[in-house]
């Protein structure tokens, strides 16, 4: 499936981009779209801190499916305030 | 304003604080307390331009409304609101609002310290320091962020 | 306004949250937080019509300013800024202003709230809760300052 | 010597005056003073709870001295904010 990914902040900065496609095998999870975005954007987050992501505005655990037409969104360490 | 809830405002404007405050006072409150962020002009010695805010903002409004109820459920407080200011902030302006009121003072802090130690852990907004010579996003490009042979942090990213 | 330290204000006219608090705000502060004390419209189920406040004014302002001169000492802050309003306050109006900032928001919170609770235990300003049938000192006529034989405390007063 | 002496709050509502002139023995204390005020107005304030007193615009103990010319306020239990 393909998958339209978001990057905000540093991530839209390392990245260069604001909007990414990516294609995935169906039934991939959380965990094997950050493989995938590591492998194509290797400086954009150490390998010892985890990439944080949204699936439709929410936060997602690494173990969640994935399902054609998610909103994904990739989300650096936050600093509102 | 990014929805139809007038307690929750995440918005490009000048904030006005005594409108979110405002916002919480009745006559059954004896106690009203309001944090504002603003703007600071250093970090670590260097001297800040200016600030700026970037928010995913349909998920930013979505979680300060979580923190709305969090905060009603946690301390038996109704009245609570929350603006944000994104894009440019300069210096010594207001960033964010926080309004709690409650009958009585001690909830009214508790809940407004509480309320913004949850933005800063779960709200999609981020904040860039910009330098006279490179910017750098806060919590982000702390030590553990750098990667090895990557962007460094203090390089000029405009 | 009693005498010429802006940061200290105790005046008849209604208070301005706005004005308390720009005296406190400045670059390298990030953290502003406000405690509004507003007048209640209910005490234990009775209605409150109105709120009369007397001071001891060249005392208040007195313990007013130590109360500053303890939070600066304690909490490393520069910033902040007391003001009450005496006399007749009707319901629904801001009695108490105090205003701190401070670079860092735990310590402005943590301040604020200390200067709230020394002024309620240390400053000579009275509050009498008037009800449509009577009224009462607040603090003064709870269960144990009643005088056996003396002036009940419900009574009408005035 | 002469002192006057002020009211407020309660206690003036219950004494029915704001100021009062009292006269005492030469080195009196803050504590003769409160014990003279008991006498002429027996109803203040119960027995049990002590009379707070303000010598010039400041908290006095019970065993401070008094002198003439000082400025004393009895001082009900306080409630601002």
């Amino acid at each position: 499936m393909e998958l339209k990914v978001r990057f905000f902040a540093l991530y839209r900065e390392r990245a260069g981009k604001n909007l990414v496609s990516l294609d995935l095998p169906d039934k991939s999870t959380v965990a094997d779209l950050t493989a995938e975005v590591r492998r194509r954007y290797p400086n954009l987050a150490p390998p010892e801190v985890s990439i944080v992501v949204a699936v439709n505005a929410d936060y997602a655990e690494p173990e969640t499916m994935l399902r054609p037409g998610d909103d994904v969104c990739l989300i650096p360490p936050v600093s509102g305030g | 304003m990014i929805e139809d809830n007038p307690a929750i405002q995440l918005t490009h404007d000048v904030l006005d604080a005594e409108r979110v405050t405002s916002l919480v006072k009745n006559d059954t409150n004896g106690a009203v307390v309001t944090f504002l962020g603003t703007t600071r002009n250093h970090f670590q010695g260097r001297r800040v331009v200016t600030l700026e805010y970037e928010a995913f903002e349909e998920m930013a409004v979505k979680k300060l409304e979580d923190i709305r109820q969090e905060i009603r459920a946690e301390f038996s407080i109704e009245d609570i609101a929350i603006a944000h200011r994104i894009g440019t902030v300069p210096i010594g302006e207001v960033s964010l609002v926080v309004a709690v009121a409650s009958p009585h003072r001690v909830e009214a802090f508790q809940a407004c310290q509480k309320a913004v130690d949850r933005l800063k852990e779960t709200v999609p907004i981020w904040k860039k320091e910009v330098f006279e010579d490179g910017s750098r996003w806060v919590a982000c490009e702390d030590h553990e962020f750098e990667v090895p042979g990557g962007v460094p942090a203090s390089a000029p990213e405009d």
